[in-house]
């Protein structure tokens, strides 16, 4: 029988969280958020995590809920400061954060779940980025040495899930969601549809339960769009 | 002197059948609208897309469904989505034959500052770092001069650096360069621009042919 | 004494509620046959799939759904296929929690040799050396001498290594032995077996508490 | 509209392989292998060859194929050795064989593929695998530095695939077929089925066009099982 990974609601699902923790959030701007997670780390109100996400929400959405409540000491992004808060705790020290090309953001939580403590990219060679860190020429090429994050908890939305934790995600709302899956001490995977063990394809599952901790049906998704652009019919 | 649409326009007429390539936020994304007849390439955007369509019409928004600027988009047939280290795979791996992205500044070495300026608020280099430290072949649209009228091609970038050496070509609304050993080489002046004012305007070494040609615009 | 299908048994018994298991070729996949009741765990093969169920029926055979050992099986429902980057992932990534295969000598260091003889035809390591470096649970079942009647338990490997102290347990057809800093320590004998004849057939440095007690098989 | 790889047949496809090149080859055992591409290969008579792929064939299937023909130079593998010929040419040194293990050739064939030239794993410290190469303690455990490999071509094998080069693997057919696909120079993939650009669900898409040069539809597929294993039925 496949296990079992499913939790009754996201109070259950987020058991064990504390204050000055490590997160990691799924998500690309606000699409493929885990939208219960965060309303819930809100609730409990916890202070002083590092999150490690693509993003920062908005500032009445997605990390930014955290923002408002001053819940983060740090942020491990790519791209920010898409909300005003953010940027007024971070001009004025109250907020740190630490940039990270994307794609070294990637592959740092990857390796995180791999089981690979490091890794050799050319990006951000000669940059910033580089700064402090091991610069090694392959193939006449110079890069540099990144290591694998860590994180207490990953948070990841996924599209379907079943009850062993198997997670299917739809078009571009999978993004940092497989690797940070990959990466958490413990995952909570949130979906906007729970089935029973069996219900998926096996060679469908984008995820596969080994990863996945806990599983919950999520409610009352707002799945806000970021910037709405359409053409007009012809 | 060209506008943003036109330096798209020029940008369009490098691409090549059957090439994949990734188009940065602001001119860059203007090229999709001026693919010459008869080119067939599949645009990339990083956060997980493979064959990116037009805009959505209105009504048939998919929140799912964005690219890397977090606008909504379509998937043409043959589309394929794809996580976040994947998409840095082909990147990083070299499989996208074509990267074209804005720049705040160029040096003629072809290091390119784009993420940056110092005392302002920071946004983060997204994407553009893994792009410019991987693409094979880089493309640079820009304004030639900033809005104080400076040189945005320079001997040397002043602001922090996005990547070294790595930028090939740069289309601006006076010119086409290439980045050289020797530095810029200018392949074709805009529409009525003088060779003397692309020279005025270049603060980087410009290296300058006889008959430099006018854009085929 | 046990046969290898008790010492399966034996093993069967550590296996913990909620746990994925990778299990080697030989005495290691006779542990599905006896799970504890109440007990829920997955199976995973290195070659690709979770959720790994019995052989097939005859004429069932399906020629894409194997098992490292290249047998056909089957899979139970919420079973996943994956690639084998994916899949030593989860091995690397310490995701599987008990990982139990065969070996040829353990030292009591945790040493363990099981890939080659110098001077015989080499077959290769597969996915043993991930394996036995990354998990943190491995239980080695093994034949406690071997075919020349020497024992397999060693002070220290003569063989090429697999892995360096890495082995937490060794299940034999006489005893249960735990590795620790001082050596084997000796946790149960097998029926009908003493102690005296465990440290016979033990050349590794061996603990013994008084009373130790025989298995429950 | 899509790129189409689509080549006529896999004389087409394999246009370009010369003696001396290094090729990986995806498959486990016998489950899949690219059939056609093998069977090419033999028919070309090239030689000289270094293989990258998990295992070696059987004496009269798969890589096995190539062995009789003395094709081979030199194999990079995890597992081999289950056919006479490869023994006999390994015993009297005809064949060169370096031995990797599975998760380190598995991961540095996505290396290859994914830009990243070098990364370290605990797989192998100690052993004769570390020999030559690179020791470093991450979080107080010791780690070798691996590289990634280079590979002229890539032969794969799908289920499904269709004329953009989108692949669809089935079961454990997949193995190290997406990696390999990642890691060529040029990419052959061979598909049981071809189908227009469109009819795949993108949702499900194992390995994107992108990584793929040359697609073919597969003939005359054997699909060979090694160890047929059966119960009763009850």
């Amino acid at each position: 029988m496949a296990l079992n990974k499913v939790v009754e609601n996201v109070q259950a699902a987020l058991e064990g969280v504390e204050n000055n923790m490590t997160f990691m959030l799924g998500g690309f701007g606000l699409c493929g958020i885990p939208e219960n997670a965060i309303k819930e780390l809100v609730r409990r109100g916890i202070t002083g995590l590092t999150c490690i996400s693509n993003n920062a929400g908005v500032d009445d959405f997605g990390l930014g809920l955290l923002l408002q409540g001053k819940q983060i000491k740090k942020m491990i992004s790519s791209y920010v400061g898409e909300n005003k808060e953010f940027e007024r705790q971070m001009l004025s020290g109250e907020l740190e954060v630490d940039l990270v090309p994307q794609g070294s953001l990637a592959e740092r939580c990857r390796a995180a779940g791999a089981g690979i403590p490091a890794f050799y990219t050319p990006a951000g060679y000669g940059t910033e980025v580089a700064e402090g860190k091991e610069v090694r020429i392959f193939d006449g090429k110079p890069h540099i040495l990144e290591m694998a994050f860590q994180a207490d908890f990953a948070f990841v939305k996924a599209w379907k899930g079943d009850t062993a934790g198997n997670l299917i995600f739809k078009a571009t709302a999978k993004n940092f969601n497989p690797m940070m899956a990959m990466a958490g001490k413990i995952t909570v995977a949130e979906v906007e549809e729970l089935v029973p063990a069996g219900a998926l394809d096996p060679n469908q599952i984008h995820t596969t339960g080994v990863f996945v901790q806990r599983i919950f049906q999520g409610t009352d998704y707002e799945k806000r769009i970021e910037r709405i652009t359409t053409r007009p019919k012809v | 002197m060209l506008n943003k649409d036109q330096i798209a326009q020029r940008i369009a007429q490098e691409l090549q059948d059957g090439w994949y390539v990734n188009l940065g936020i602001g001119i860059p994304t203007l090229i999709a609208n001026h693919i010459p007849e008869g080119i067939n390439v599949e645009f990339q955007s990083e956060n997980g897309i493979l064959g990116m369509g037009p805009f959505p019409y209105e009504g048939e928004e998919d929140a799912d469904l964005i690219n890397a600027g977090k606008q909504t988009i379509t998937a043409l047939p043959g589309a394929a989505y794809f996580d976040s280290a994947t998409s840095f795979a082909m990147i990083r791996g070299q499989h996208i034959q074509l990267t074209v992205l804005g720049a705040m500044e160029v040096a003629d070495n072809g290091d390119i500052a784009n993420w940056k300026i110092p005392c302002k608020m920071v946004k983060g280099m997204g994407g553009a770092m893994d792009l410019v430290a991987s693409a094979e072949n880089i493309i640079v649209a820009m304004m030639h001069t900033n809005r104080k009228g400076q040189s945005k091609l320079l001997r040397q970038c002043t602001l922090p650096l996005t990547g070294v050496k790595c930028v090939k070509k740069i289309v601006t609304n006076l010119a086409v360069l290439e980045v050289t050993s020797e530095g810029f080489k200018l392949l074709e002046r805009a529409p009525g621009v003088s060779v003397e004012t692309i020279k005025a305007a270049t603060e980087g070494r410009l290296i300058i042919d006889e008959n430099v040609r006018e854009m085929n615009i």
